[in-house]
């Protein structure tokens, strides 16, 4: 056991937590007023939720034993043999415990992702329904195929530094799926404007988001050391190569818009997390500037195509950035960096078919079984709340509540 | 005669109201955020254990300057489009107007409005 | 007879019109903020790609009360100082007061402005 | 004939000014944040080192609209509640109504207030 | 020395830092707009004084030479020989100036926590004094009790990990104390409405809350190894799962409310203090529903009650949430996690008494210096603002500032 | 390598990292707030611009093989030869990625610090060419001659631990060039209030400011172990110390001022950056006090004198405290904490001159460029935005944007 490692793997754990209510701040600000704390909550109760969810039957579902490269068995339900000592198979120079719970945070941000595509509609009940159905039957198993040990893409020989199919893909496509299944928020295909009310919070919210990434991305290297560094150096590079080309691009069409740098940013944190470990530092400039030119750009048709309101672009940030990413990686990898992967600029172009395969059976695997979850929460409790309901605001409508009180 | 229209709506229904508004061709007015009470008694909101009341419930007020043959039209649209047949609808005030003024151009009363 | 000034103008204004009045000798005003619409037919914000348009802009609410013979006196300082030439510079509407009352001394109609 | 009352009040003094209209009946009212200018002269606020000044000072804005035999009261009503004898205790202002509707009823005139 | 201890002490110390205005955050979204700077003021100033009280005189009477099982003797005043050194006595494997440290910020939050009760109408020099007094008076002897090397309650064998009864019931029951001779705001008895201004700082505040409370918790190891491992999930699990049932209770009465949310997380943290090194992972669910629960229905009593204006239930919160850590660490606590510490589910239900009586000596102790020093002051300088300063807002009549300028 | 230590420093360097949006909250909360947004926006810029200049050019120049004790050589350029493994120069326990990207942070954050003196009038694209030109011409020469290993002020034997020089005297100083060539605000000749927006944005940003500062001080130990806690110690008394005393000087005068309380917190922190790692805890007291009564009347005097519109007072805080500090280190520096550095406490006079030459020689370089750069831009692309923009807000004008939607 390393006593460095393990304060490295802590902190980093700290840092992932502190992204969940960062996401609940990014994301509130830009909604309407009267959703501001309707939409905190989701990141909110998500994060109590899968908090649990995880100790009882999560890890040992995505991590534990492997059965048939598919899913963990339940031998460490309810952390059963899960103590201090570390584990022989993940992180072996920290307590398994602390594993285990650097681990529970990428499950809990993953299921608050994709409450962007449904704020301001989806009624509270159905929202949890929804999540702790997705985290069982989706998160858990594509977590296994990735990260876990016998994980049959990570038998393919997958790279998923941490996380860009398992949590951004994942979350991204999820959304999409949730989003057509619920439909758009009333006057969504009137183009009604929809104000975000609180800028600041969203600028805050990336902060510490951009903060908290460096646990996402450097604390997945698992020992506070040479990859570590690595790691930290191209998260940090990536988030300010995406948010300054995002910037250019709202100031060539008009503006360099403040929501613009700060969704850049968080863009190009997607996009180098699969990367991270694997690539050199400057390589996180280019990854990080054409994260931002693809999102931008399907973010601008999807506002124009004006069809599905996939409310807080999660697909074109985290779809679009995550399936950048992962592509990236199958380039830019080099042994230089990691001995645990190389790409094309190594000469191995097969490492981008492999990735092409990562992110397509996520893409399909998410998006099906979203659906149907969708469907049949549809069908029997119902999705949304009523159009009255809807009209006075989720704030007051599910939680009773109003942001600023007093008159 | 130009009169003024303040009408005290719910805030859910300003987009309803605008709308109908410009659908009927008017297009100036002022809107204000206000906090209201009257029928409708005020709401119960959460507090972190049990509830409490909240005896004033946020409404929006639509202020507009109508020549005085418009008025009665506008305060129709104003109804249908703001009505949900429920406590809290709010009230709609007339008031005389003496006088308007625009800035830019300095024109007064009526022609202010009249030459677009 | 008394007189209420209803100003609605460019927030950027509201210095400079706080100060031609206060250098005419007009103390007493309220201030609201609100949201307007008219001529000006809005503005286009950026969002995170693209743009939206906003329907109501921020503007300034002006209330001044006065005794009818500074009426005209305190519009046209109001006019030459919130006045750009662009549009959305606002309006000026004059309405009829009945009564006005000072809470701290209970005086009533103009005496209640005249005894400074 | 129908009476707008307009109270700019103390923030403070809201609750005790809303308690007294309730116990003399009055329920209906509309509430605004303004910001004022008066007699008062506005107050000194800290900054960093040293102050500055501040011209307008928060206040409530009360709107209420009754049927002109009630005007006197509910005014007596306010003035006593709202006052503490020092400046910026605030004004009242009495306007005309042409006409008031519910938006609810679509009731029109007095019998709008009258029928509960 | 260690510097992977080194580094995780120095970390957890400056997340536990972060608390205290976390703290202004929380509070000062609870209570009324005109009063937001002075609550947060509380916090901050209280900051600020602590930390040099704490070096100069605190310490030492905490942590020095114990003098009879009651305080420390004023050997180490002004930090004399606390140095880069470790102490021999505590913490053996960091510099003892960073266990200093570490300690200064437990000091600090314990003051800051109860001036939740008094928040928006006392006055503000008057808060000073009495912080400093009971910083002197009631803090540094309960912490040398418990924590300092020779405490009669260190050596009649009370569990407390992290702080329950030195941190959470002290400073709640003294919270009492003083809203109790400071007397209710205002339109208190008349149930005048006292709406919060800001519910999402109250969200704000309570994650960075849970964000620092890992170094709260897991720097209590004071160790980057097995138990800091433990204590962090722990931690996170309580928090969740108390989080989640004080939604469930909000639900069950009316609506999942938000600061519900975030005020059962708080509290699920609070209760876990005392037992995070001392019970295993599955434990801390019970701990912090079993805490929500108990807290919920202390407040819905209060407010029935109507008696005392304890105005942001700093005793329901921190007094009930720490006395039932405190005792739940006596049932929980087992050797299978940390060798220090056996509890009932051991078999040793003696635990559950010295429970008992460290809660009842502290409770006792506090209480009645809190009582004196505010009758004490109440004479003297007066605690209250007046009556008309107390209309206006503190934020104007204490500080002279708005919190939001400008028309 | 040791992993404690990168451990470490990776945190600090996240800390250090936060600490850029932290500011944004600071300044973004004391001007207009139609200017809000804007003057958030230029820290959140200049984190994404500086970071990729500091990778391509910035480290090579600042800390690659010297050139004649003025600069770096090119040798490095974009990360040539600056991977994984320590240096041989710097931080040699960890990689030497982590010190270059612990070194990046504090780049980002000094070009930040300057833009207090021109928020709502500079035009965006002006302040980001004036910050590049600054980064290259004036950040990156001043930390080559402190830090650099041969620069000219390190072999004189210039003491800065973390950054009073380098950082606070080098923005500082800028920040009043730039200022006097920029020209006052619209309405501040005539003494138009100028009311701040949001202060509870400044607490949020000071607290994020003091928090991560413990990565600023202490992580400039770059190892975790006695020194760091020492800094950790310092950093946090001084903090503490200026705080209390600037809120004193505001009671003194009139009220004890929230945003007095925060500013004053910053002003100590600036002022023990230079000495954190040299000068005993109880030294951290004098020099936190003495650095708010020293920025505290400069700003008054400022006020009063009413000639420059230096708007946040950039030079009284970090200009004023950075000098005072660097005095400080001259002063307080004690071989009994660090036997790299003994001043006059020790009988070493001589190096109050040294520190003296330091302060000047920075001046005058940085104003001198600054005022340059200021007057070739202004010639060129010009500074201001128009008349007309002011008045509107940079807000609208610069970005499009509104900081809080919704009619
Ligand atoms: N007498 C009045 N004077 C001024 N405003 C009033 C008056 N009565 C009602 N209002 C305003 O109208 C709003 C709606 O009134 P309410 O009586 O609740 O509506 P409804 O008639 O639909 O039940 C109130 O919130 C208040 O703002
Ligand atoms: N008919 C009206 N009734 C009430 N308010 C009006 C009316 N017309 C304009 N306003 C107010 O005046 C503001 C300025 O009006 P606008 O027509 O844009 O000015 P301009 O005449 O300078 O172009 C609007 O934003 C709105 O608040
Ligand atoms: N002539 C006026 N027109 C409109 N509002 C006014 C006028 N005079 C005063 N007010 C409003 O009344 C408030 C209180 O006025 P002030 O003169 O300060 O009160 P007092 O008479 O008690 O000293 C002001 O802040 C302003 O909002």
């Amino acid at each position: 056991m390393n006593s460095g490692d393990t304060a490295w793997l802590l902190t980093s754990t700290a840092l992932v937590l502190l992204m969940t209510p960062a996401l609940a701040f990014f994301y509130g600000g830009m909604v309407r007023r009267k959703n501001l704390l309707s939409t905190i909550m989701m990141s909110f109760a998500i994060l109590c939720m899968v908090s649990i969810l995880w100790i009882i039957y999560g890890y040992t579902m995505a991590f534990g034993p492997d059965v048939k490269g598919l899913i963990g068995n339940f031998s460490w339900l309810g952390l059963l043999g899960v103590g201090q000592d570390p584990s022989t198979v993940y992180a072996t120079t920290v307590p398994h415990l602390a594993f285990m719970a650097f681990q529970a945070t990428f499950a809990i941000i993953t299921v608050a992702l994709w409450t962007g595509a449904v704020v301001e509609r989806i009624k509270f009940g159905a929202l949890l329904a929804f999540a702790a159905l997705w985290f069982t039957l989706v998160y858990c198993p594509v977590a296994h195929w990735v990260w876990g040990s016998g994980g049959w893409l990570a038998q393919l020989g997958a790279l998923d530094f941490a996380g860009g199919t398992v949590v951004h893909v994942n979350a991204g496509i999820s959304a999409l799926a949730l989003a057509l299944v619920l439909g758009p928020r009333r006057g969504f295909k009137e183009g009604e404007t929809m104000e975000p009310n609180n800028i600041p919070y969203v600028v805050l919210g990336a902060a510490l988001l951009w903060f908290g990434w460096f646990g996402f991305n450097a604390g997945s290297a698992l020992t506070a050391g040479r990859l570590a560094a690595n790691a930290f150096v191209t998260t940090n590079t990536a988030a300010a190569s995406a948010g300054f080309t995002w910037m250019l691009l709202g100031w060539i069409h008009r503006r360099p818009s403040v929501v613009g740098a700060a969704t850049g940013a968080v863009v190009g944190l997607v996009a180098i997390t699969p990367a991270a470990g694997f690539v050199q530092p400057w390589a996180a400039i280019p990854i990080g500037a054409i994260g931002s030119v693809i999102s931008y750009y399907v973010m601008v048709w999807r506002a124009k195509a004006n069809k599905v309101d996939e409310s807080l672009d999660v697909f074109a940030c985290h779809g679009m950035g995550g399936t950048w990413g992962a592509l990236a990686t199958g380039i830019f990898a080099t042994t230089a960096v990691n001995t645990g992967g190389s790409g094309l600029i190594d000469g191995n172009w097969k490492q981008v078919l492999i990735q092409v395969v990562a992110i397509a059976a996520t893409m399909v695997f998410a998006f099906g079984v979203s659906w149907l979850l969708a469907k049949a929460l549809k069908a029997t409790m119902g999705l949304r709340v009523k159009d009255e309901e809807e009209a006075v605001g989720l704030d007051i409508s599910q939680h009773g509540e109003n942001a600023y009180g007093g008159v | 005669m130009l009169k003024k229209i303040e009408a005290i709506i719910r805030p859910e229904k300003l987009d309803a109201v605008k709308d109908a508004l410009e659908a009927s061709g008017i297009l100036g007015m002022t809107v204000t955020n206000v906090n209201g009470r009257g029928r409708q008694k005020g709401i119960a909101l959460q507090w972190r254990a049990g509830e409490y009341r909240v005896d004033f419930l946020p409404k929006i007020k639509l202020e507009l300057v109508v020549a005085g043959e418009e008025c009665q039209a506008a305060i129709n649209t104003i109804c249908t489009a703001a009505k949900t047949g429920r406590e809290g609808d709010g009230m709609i005030f007339v008031l005389p107007v003496e006088n308007a003024i625009r800035v830019r151009t300095s024109d007064c009363g009526e022609e202010c409005f009249s030459r677009q």
